[in-house]
C-alpha cells in the first residue's frame, strides 16, 4: 500500500524534474519545479517528519518558485532554447543515476521509519546544532543585505 | 515495504536529472532551477537516512533544513546577480557571461 | 512619418509601453495615454485625444443662434447648463440685451447647482479611481436630488437647455426655492460624511499629499484654470475677475491652496462646494419674488461684431468667442475649454510619478471629454 | 416629486417569489441569512462530527479501504463547505455593500434577492471560457485551479470545535503560512500566462505584495506559537481557555489583521487587481468558469482568514457550555456554533473595512509592511517569548 503511494509520488517527482529540465517554456519549468518540490514535501511526510515537510512546502514549494517566476517576469524571458543534445552529458547523468541508484538500493535495506516531532527538531536545532544554526542565520542576513546591495539601481 | 534504498535511488535519479539541467541549460534562471533540484535530491537523501538510521539525533533532517536555508540564500543572491546582469546586458543567457570574461 | 503624439518603444530593457485607454476605467471617458513604465514608475506619458471629436464648432456655424444653445450643453456634459452661459453672454453683449434681475439670480442659482452636481460626479468617480466604491454611490444619490430639482423646472436633467438670451426660458416651478433650500440643508448634513470618507481619511491623505505637485509658474504657463490652478496658489476665478450675472452682488470666497498636489485639488473642490452652498443661499434671499424672467430680445436675431465672454464653470475658465456677420447664423464660434488646457499638464505631472499616482493625478485633473474633443 | 414606476420587464421575469426590486424585505432577508447560517452549521456538524463519529464507531478507519473512503468523503464535504461559504458570502457581501451604500443590493432573484449567487454561478457556467490568442493555455487554465485549491487547503487545518478538525497537524501554524503563500501562485501565474501587460503588472504587484506581507504574517503567527507553546492549532485554541490571545498578543493580532487583509487582496490592499488602475490585473482576461474559480477562492478566503483570526486570537470555539461535558457531541456542536458566530462577526468587520477605505499605493504597502509591521511583529515575538517565560515561572 505505502509502496504504491511511494511509487506514485516518486514517479511524479521524477516527471516534474524532467519537465523542469526539458521544457522549452521557462514559465512551465518553474511551475513544474514548484510541483516537484510540493511532492517532495509529501515524501517528507512519509518519512515521518511533518516539520521538514511543511518547511519544504513553505520555502521550497511556495516561496522559491514564486521568486523564480518574479525574476522570469522581470527579465522577460519566456522561452529557453531546448537542451542541446550533448550525448556525453546524458550518458554521464544516466550512469550516475543507475550506479547511484543500484548501489543505494542494494546497500540500504532498512524498513523502519522513526518519526520526528517538531519539538524534537526544535530542541536539537537549538542545542547540538546551535552553532550551525547561528551561522545559517548570519548567512541569511548576509544574503538579504547582499541581494539588496546587488540589485539596487545605482542612482547617477 | 519501502526501504531506505528506495529513497536513495530516487535521490540519485533526481540528482542526475538536476546535474543534466545544470550542464546543458543556457538560461541562468533555468540553471538555478536545476541547482535547486540538485540540492533537493541531496536533502531527500539526508532526511531519508536520518529517518531510517538515526532515531536519536536525526542529524540528517536538521541538515536537510540547513540545505533549504542555504538554497534560499543562494537563490536570492543568484537572482540579484542575475538582475544586475540583465540590466547590463539585456539578456540572461550564459553566453553573455562568457562575453564579459576578461 | 510619425505624428507628434506617436512614440516608439525604446530598446531599454526595463521600459514597458502600455496604452491606457481609450477604454480604461480611470480615464473617465475616451482619453488614451501612452505610458512608458519602468517597474511602477512612469517614464513617459503622451495623451491622445480626439476620440469624441464631433465637429462641434463647425456644426454651430450652420445653426441659428437659438439653435446653438442646445449644442453648447453637450460640451461639458457633467455640468451641462453651465456651458450655455458664455455663448449667451457674448450674444447678449452683441445684441445689447438687458437681463432682468430675477433672471440674473436664477442663472446664478442654476449655475451653482450644476457646480455642486459636477463636483459630486467628480468626487464619486475620483474616489473610484482611489479604489473606494462607497463615495461614488453617495455622491450620485445626492446629485440625483439636484437633477430632480432642475427637472421640475427645466424639464430635462443633464442637458436642460434652460438659459436663453435675455434670461431663462421659463419661470421656475412654484416649489423651486423651497426644494433648493431643503436640498442645501440636506447636503450640508452630508458634507461631514464626505470629509470623513475622503479628505480626513488617513489612507486618502497618504495617497494624495505631495503627489502630482504642480508649481504655480508651470500652471500659469500651461494655461491651467479652475480648481487645478487655484490649488497651485493662483487666486484666479472668472466670477471675481470678470463678474457676470448677479455675482457682483454676492459675497463669496475663492478657496486657494499653495501646495498644488492632488490633496490640494481635492481640498479646493470641497471648499468650492461649501462656497456654492453659501452663494445659492444668498441668491435665494436676494432673488426678486416677482418680475420678468426674460428680457426683451429681437425676434429675428441679426448679430454683427465679435465678442469674447468667459465664465467659471466647474472645471475652470470656459470662454466663447462669437463672431457675427450680420446674418442669423454666426460666422465663427470658438470655445475655450478648461479641460483641454488642463490636459496639457499630463506629461508634466505624470512623468516620474508611480503608476497608481498617475491615476490619482488624472482623477484630480477631472477632465470631461465632451469638452476636450468638442 | 413624481416618481416614474420602474420598468418591470416581464419578458425576463423569473418564476420566483418576491420579484419586486423596489421593496426591501428585511424580514425575508433576515430569515434567509438565518437559514444560510444554519445550513453552514449543519454542514460543519456533519463533516466534522457525524461522519468521523460514524467511521470511528464502526471501526472502518482501521482498514486501508475504509480510510480511503473516509478521506474521499471528508474531502468532498470540505469542498461542500467551501462552496456553500462562497455562495453565501457573495450574496451577503453584495447585500452588505448595498446597505452601506444606501441601496438595496441585488433584489431580483429569489425572495429579496437572496438567491442571486446561484444565478450568478449559472451565468458564469454558461459563459464561454474565452482565452486570448497569445496565452499559455496550460498555465492559463491551471492558475485559477491553483488559487482555489490553495484557498481550500487552509480549511483542512482549521479546528472548529474541541476534537473537530479535519487534519490535526502538529505543525498546523506553519502549514497555514505555507498554504497562504501558495495562494499567490494563482495570481502570479494567471497574470503571467495571459500575455497582456495589465496582467503582467498585476502579477508584479502580487509578487511584491506577497513578499511584503508574508514576513510579518509569519512572524505574527510565530509569536502566537511561542506564547501558546505549540504549533498545533487545536492546542493554541485550548491554550486560550481562560484568556483570549487578543489580550496578551495584541501586537501580533494587529500585525496579523493587516497582513491578512493584504493576503485577501481586498481594499485597502487590492493592488494586484485594482480595477481602476490595472483593469482587473491578474484576472483581466479571464471569463466564465476560470473567472468563477478566482472569484470563489476570494470568498473562501474571506471566510478562512477571519476564521483564523478567531482561532488564533479570539478563543476559537470557546464559549459558555452550560455544564455540558466538553467531550460530548452536544458540547462540540455548541462549540462549533460559537466558532461560526465569532467568525461571522469577523467576516463582517473585514467587509466593513472593504466598504470604507480607499486603496493604498503599492510602495506604501511595502513601506507599511517592512518598516511598520515587521518591527512590530518582531517586538511581538520577543514579547511573546517573555510572556511565555513569565507564565511558565508563575
Amino acid at each position: 500500500m505505502s509502496l504504491v503511494a511511494f511509487a506514485i509520488l516518486a514517479g511524479l517527482i521524477l516527471a516534474g524534474a524532467l519537465v523542469v529540465v526539458f521544457s522549452s517554456n521557462i514559465v512551465r519549468a518553474a511551475v513544474a519545479l514548484a510541483f516537484t518540490f510540493f511532492l517532495i514535501a509529501g515524501l517528507y511526510f512519509m518519512l515521518g517528519s511533518p516539520m521538514l515537510a511543511v518547511v519544504q512546502f513553505a520555502v521550497n514549494a511556495a516561496a522559491i518558485p514564486i521568486l523564480t517566476l518574479f525574476i522570469i517576469m522581470m527579465t522577460r524571458s519566456r522561452s529557453v532554447r531546448p537542451a542541446s543534445g550533448i550525448f556525453v552529458l546524458v550518458a554521464l547523468a544516466v550512469v550516475i543515476a543507475f550506479a547511484g541508484g543500484l548501489w543505494a538500493y542494494l546497500g540500504a535495506a532498512e524498513t523502519q521509519v522513526f518519526p520526528v516531532s517538531p519539538e524534537g527538531i526544535g530542541l536539537r536545532l537549538l542545542s547540538v546544532t546551535l552553532f550551525p544554526f547561528e551561522v545559517a542565520s548570519v548567512l541569511l542576513l548576509l544574503a538579504m543585505v547582499g541581494a539588496i546591495v546587488l540589485a539596487r539601481r545605482v542612482e547617477e | 515495504m519501502i526501504t531506505l534504498g528506495h529513497y536513495l535511488t530516487l535521490s540519485a535519479v533526481l540528482f542526475a536529472i538536476g546535474l543534466f539541467g545544470v550542464l546543458t541549460k543556457r538560461n541562468v534562471i533555468a540553471v538555478l532551477m536545476s541547482v535547486e533540484i540538485l540540492l533537493n535530491a541531496a536533502a531527500i537523501a539526508f532526511a531519508a537516512t536520518a529517518a531510517y538510521r538515526d532515531p536519536l539525533f536525526f542529524s540528517g533532517q536538521l541538515f536537510a533544513l540547513f540545505i533549504i536555508v542555504v538554497a534560499a540564500a543562494e537563490l536570492s543572491i543568484g537572482f540579484a546577480i542575475l538582475l544586475t546582469l540583465y540590466r547590463h546586458a539585456g539578456s540572461v543567457s550564459t553566453d553573455v557571461i562568457e562575453e564579459m570574461r576578461g | 512619418m510619425r505624428g507628434p503624439t506617436q512614440i516608439l518603444p525604446t530598446d531599454r530593457a526595463d521600459e514597458m509601453l502600455i496604452n491606457m485607454g481609450p477604454q480604461h476605467p480611470a480615464t473617465h471617458g475616451v482619453l488614451k495615454v501612452v505610458i512608458g513604465l519602468e517597474g511602477e514608475r512612469v517614464t513617459r506619458a503622451v495623451p491622445h485625444i480626439g476620440f469624441l471629436h464631433r465637429n462641434h464648432e463647425k456644426i454651430e456655424e450652420a445653426r441659428t443662434y437659438p439653435q446653438i444653445i442646445t449644442y453648447t450643453d453637450r460640451m461639458d456634459y457633467v455640468s451641462g447648463l453651465q456651458n450655455e452661459l458664455p455663448f449667451i453672454l457674448a450674444v447678449e453683449d452683441l445684441l445689447g440685451v438687458e437681463v432682468p434681475d430675477r433672471a440674473k439670480y436664477l442663472r446664478v442659482i442654476f449655475f451653482e447647482l450644476y457646480r455642486l452636481a459636477s463636483h459630486l460626479v467628480w468626487l464619486g468617480t475620483g474616489m473610484l479611481d482611489f479604489g473606494a466604491i462607497t463615495p461614488f454611490l453617495y455622491t450620485f444619490r445626492d446629485r440625483e436630488r439636484i437633477l430632480e430639482i432642475v427637472e421640475k423646472t427645466a424639464g430635462a436633467r443633464m442637458l436642460p437647455n434652460y438659459f436663453t438670451f435675455g434670461g431663462v426660458r421659463r419661470d421656475v416651478h412654484p416649489d423651486f426655492f423651497k426644494d433648493v433650500a431643503d436640498f442645501l440643508d440636506f447636503f450640508e448634513k452630508r458634507l461631514p460624511d464626505y470629509y470623513a470618507l475622503v479628505l480626513d481619511s488617513p489612507v486618502f491623505q497618504a495617497r494624495a499629499v505631495g503627489v502630482g505637485v504642480l508649481p504655480k509658474e508651470r500652471a500659469i504657463a500651461r494655461g491651467a484654470s479652475g480648481p487645478v490652478l487655484r490649488a497651485s496658489g493662483v487666486a484666479y476665478d472668472v466670477r471675481k475677475a470678470e463678474p457676470y450675472d448677479a455675482y457682483p452682488e454676492i459675497e463669496f470666497e475663492v478657496p486657494v491652496r499653495e501646495e498644488g498636489d492632488v490633496y490640494a485639488r481635492f481640498w479646493v473642490r470641497f471648499k468650492e462646494m461649501e462656497e456654492s452652498i453659501k452663494i445659492i443661499r444668498q441668491a435665494i434671499e436676494k432673488t426678486p419674488k416677482v418680475g420678468p424672467y426674460k428680457g426683451k430680445v429681437p425676434a429675428r436675431m441679426k448679430v454683427k461684431g465679435s465678442r469674447y465672454r468667459a465664465v467659471e464653470i466647474s472645471r475652470g475658465h470656459l470662454g466663447a468667442h462669437v463672431v457675427g456677420d450680420g446674418t442669423d447664423r454666426p460666422y465663427r464660434i470658438k470655445h475655450r475649454s478648461p479641460s483641454f488646457a488642463n490636459l496639457q499638464l499630463i506629461p508634466d505631472l505624470l512623468v516620474g510619478a508611480r503608476f497608481a499616482d498617475a491615476i490619482a493625478i488624472l482623477s484630480s485633473l477631472d477632465p470631461v471629454f465632451g469638452e476636450v474633443d468638442r | 416629486m413624481s416618481r416614474m414606476p420602474l420598468p418591470l420587464d416581464r419578458h425576463i421575469k423569473p418564476k420566483l417569489v418576491g420579484y419586486d426590486p423596489t421593496r426591501p424585505r428585511p424580514g425575508v432577508e433576515r430569515l434567509a441569512y438565518t437559514l444560510f447560517f444554519g445550513s453552514l452549521w449543519a454542514l460543519v456538524v456533519v463533516a466534522y462530527g457525524l461522519v468521523p463519529a460514524l467511521f470511528r464507531s464502526q471501526g472502518w478507519l482501521d482498514g486501508a479501504l475504509g480510510f480511503f473512503f473516509y478521506a474521499v468523503i471528508e474531502a468532498l464535504l470540505a469542498f461542500g463547505i467551501a462552496a456553500v461559504v462562497a455562495l453565501i458570502l457573495i450574496v451577503v457581501l453584495r447585500k452588505y455593500l448595498g446597505k452601506v451604500q444606501e441601496r438595496v443590493g441585488p433584489m431580483h432573484y429569489g425572495p429579496a434577492g437572496v438567491l442571486q449567487t446561484v444565478f450568478d454561478a449559472l451565468k458564469l457556467l454558461g459563459k464561454e471560457d474565452f482565452a486570448p490568442a497569445n496565452v499559455d493555455p496550460l498555465i492559463f487554465r491551471l492558475a485559477p485551479a491553483i488559487t482555489f485549491v490553495s484557498a481550500f487547503l487552509m480549511l483542512v487545518a482549521v479546528p472548529v470545535a474541541g476534537g473537530w478538525v479535519m487534519a490535526d497537524l502538529n505543525v498546523g501554524l506553519l502549514f497555514i503560512v505555507a498554504a497562504s503563500t501558495l495562494g499567490a501562485y494563482g495570481v502570479v501565474l494567471g497574470g503571467l500566462a495571459q500575455g497582456g501587460k495589465w496582467g503582467m503588472l498585476g502579477a508584479f504587484r502580487a509578487g511584491a505584495q506577497l513578499v511584503s506581507y508574508e514576513v510579518p504574517l509569519a512572524l505574527a503567527l510565530l509569536a502566537v506559537g511561542v506564547y501558546s507553546g505549540s504549533l498545533r492549532l487545536s492546542d493554541i485554541v485550548e491554550h486560550q481557555q481562560g484568556l483570549w490571545h487578543v489580550v496578551p498578543m495584541f501586537i501580533p493580532f494587529l500585525v496579523y489583521l493587516v497582513a491578512s487583509i493584504a493576503e485577501l487582496k481586498s481594499t485597502p490592499f487590492d493592488l494586484p487587481e485594482a480595477e481602476s488602475e490595472l483593469i482587473g490585473g491578474f484576472n483581466t482576461e479571464y471569463s466564465g468558469m476560470s473567472f468563477a474559480f478566482f472569484f470563489l477562492a476570494e470568498f473562501v478566503e474571506l471566510f478562512l482568514l477571519p476564521a483564523l483570526v478567531v482561532v488564533l486570537f479570539f478563543g476559537g470555539w470557546h464559549g459558555p457550555l452550560f455544564g455540558l461535558d466538553p467531550a460530548s457531541f452536544a458540547a462540540q456542536a455548541l462549540q462549533s456554533f460559537y466558532f461560526l458566530v465569532k467568525t461571522a462577526v469577523w467576516v463582517w468587520i473585514f467587509m466593513w473595512i472593504r466598504a470604507t477605505l480607499p486603496r493604498f499605493r503599492d510602495d506604501q504597502l511595502m513601506d507599511l509592511a517592512w518598516k511598520g509591521l515587521l518591527p512590530l511583529a518582531l517586538f511581538g515575538l520577543i514579547l511573546a517569548a517573555f510572556l511565555r517565560m513569565f507564565v511558565e515561572v508563575v
